[in-house]
């Protein structure tokens, strides 16, 4: 596999567009089916990706594998999935302008036709541009500080919960999931999927999960059986199966 | 005429950008009748090859130096602007130069990655500005006066295929779609419901 | 003429006026040539009726708004530093009443916008006080004496809570005193390094 420089993708759509463009393919559903296992690999084994982006990253890789599985089993899908496939081709191709479009502003940024606006004394205490130099605001009093204070504070505390949230999703690992649904599966014979996501808490967990399974599935250590459409999966370990058959 | 020569001043002390609001409430004129004396002081400055520029963004006016002049007047205030960007500061900015005024979630459909943390960096930098919606979602984004500085132009319609990436209808198909398999697929009915519930909850608390 | 053209960059960006052997030294050019077009320029704002002029005082050139808007002008400014604070600016203040000196970049990781055009105006208005650091970056910021007489106090450790305010560790873990988390977060850590420079260079092209 051709090295991709990891720096030079910033994000899932990137990655695409450089795996297709070294493959030589054109942007169509099919090749995107193509390219899924690819994909997979990159991100596998990219050291590089920010916690914080791996959802997206995973998000797409679910997308590649759900267009690769309606390669394989096109009477499964409706016309209507057909049209969110095409989609993703269609998306891909929006940002294939764009980054051609941000080498051709990257070339003119690049003439360094700079425009400058008026300066400031460098180090001046004070600009003063009347006479005077003071101008005592309204609508401030200690007070309205004290109280102004506490809303930046509010804030400050919103920003790190909101990253906080973010870098949890760095803790859930294909690989962990691998081994720990591997585990119960030698432990139980038959296990339905909504028992493996009851900790799941977010939208990337389950996708880790799910993606978890679909690799257990290719590597032929477990099969699984879904009775009606949107039903519970049950999980079994192919091994078992054999013997019992 | 009077109005252009007043603008001229006025551009000329502001350290700030001007807002054709601002300008219009400040010489009691018409909206139209600034447009197009701005408009013709613009062109004056660029048909007669003068050191001054009028640089537009998102109807804000600024006067700044014109861009021939960037390398002396770069040694003159000894400024060190590189103007090199990352690739992710890159691609967000050229989406947003030509795509603005424009939402985050739009953006991270383009890009297909959470845009966050890049906004976050594009708006300390004061390359992007953010004009508050309704709601936090709602906030859309434009370049900034400083950004389009560096390119060297007056207006951001002078950039390459502007028009046809502006107003684009595939583009807009695209990001008008909402990606129902996918919030279903992997959401689940439920989510997708507990969702809008929020929503609903999150715009009452606002109305009250 | 080109070098018509430089002297009116040079004019525009500068703050202070610039002496004749200045001029000469930037433009290379002879002396005669360039005190032919200074002549010319300012002729050409007087007779064309324009909102600029370039005023000679002693052998020093300094380009200044024409004197018929002189009113006007003197009324603009002075709406610029009167009336009440913008929240952005009363936020910003706010921020520096307790917690300066600040640095511009650590005001800018707390609110999460770029605060030149804030500062500045602060800076006109008499509220905050400039201190020059080793660098344009280190520049630290502090409210007034003017300001805090205004506020009625003798000194800003009266203000509300300003003990607790003032050693506040989740602004120091926000500010990276511990925990870089923005930059690495969604740049790579070359690329940390590329926007650091990129930072500076943007302030520089702001702060001159």
């Amino acid at each position: 596999m051709m090295t991709i420089n990891i720096d030079k993708f910033s994000g899932p759509l990137s990655l695409l567009l450089q795996i297709i463009e070294k493959e030589e393919l054109d942007i169509t559903s099919v090749n995107l089916a193509k390219i899924a296992d690819e994909y997979l690999e990159y991100i596998k084994k990219s050291e590089e990706i920010r916690p914080e982006a791996m959802a997206d990253f995973l998000l797409m890789a679910a997308k590649l594998l759900y267009i690769k599985s309606k390669a394989l089993l096109p009477y499964l899908f409706s016309e209507e999935d057909q049209a969110e496939l095409d989609d993703l081709a269609g998306k891909l191709k929006m940002y294939k302008d764009f980054v051609h479009l941000s080498q051709k502003v990257n070339k003119i940024i690049g003439r360094k036709r700079f425009s400058f606006f008026r300066s400031l004394p460098k180090s001046g205490r004070r600009l003063n541009i009347l006479s005077d130099c003071f101008f005592p605001p309204k609508n401030v009093s200690t007070d309205v500080l004290w109280t102004e204070f506490k809303k930046v504070l509010e804030n400050i505390n919103f920003l790190e919960e909101e990253l906080e949230k973010k870098t949890i999703l760095d803790e859930v690992k294909i690989e962990d999931r691998i081994v720990f649904i591997k585990n119960i599966i030698s432990q139980k014979i038959k296990i339905n999927f909504s028992n493996i996501l009851r900790e799941a808490v977010s939208r990337t967990e389950i996708i880790v999960n799910f993606l978890a399974i679909l690799e257990l599935v290719k590597q032929k250590e477990i099969i699984f059986t879904q009775d009606d459409l949107f039903g519970e999966i049950f999980l079994e370990s192919y091994q078992e199966l054999e013997i019992i058959n | 005429m009077e109005l252009k020569n007043l603008l001229e001043s006025l551009f000329f002390v502001s350290y700030r950008p001007l807002t054709i609001k601002e300008l219009v409430d400040f010489s009691k004129k018409d909206l139209l009748e600034v447009e197009e004396a701005i408009k013709e002081l613009s062109e004056e400055y660029s048909n007669n090859n003068r050191g001054l520029r009028i640089i537009e963004n998102n109807k804000k006016y600024q006067m700044a130096s014109s861009p021939e002049n960037a390398k002396l007047i770069q040694a003159f205030l000894q400024s060190e602007v590189s103007g090199e960007l990352t690739p992710a500061s890159l691609e967000t900015l050229t989406i947003i130069a030509y795509r603005g005024p424009i939402k985050k979630i739009e953006l991270e459909k383009i890009r297909g990655i959470n845009c966050s943390l890049i906004l976050r960096n594009l708006l300390i930098k004061g390359l992007i500005e953010e004009k508050a919606g309704r709601e936090d979602d709602d906030n859309e984004y434009v370049v900034s006066l400083e950004f389009v500085k560096f390119l060297g132009i007056d207006n951001l319609k002078d950039l390459p295929e502007y028009e046809k990436f502006n107003k684009n209808e595939e583009i807009d198909k695209l990001l008008g779609k909402t990606d129902p398999l996918w919030q279903s697929a992997i959401l689940g009915e439920d989510e997708e419901e507990k969702e809008k519930k929020e929503e609903e909850a999150d715009e009452d608390s606002l109305d009250n």
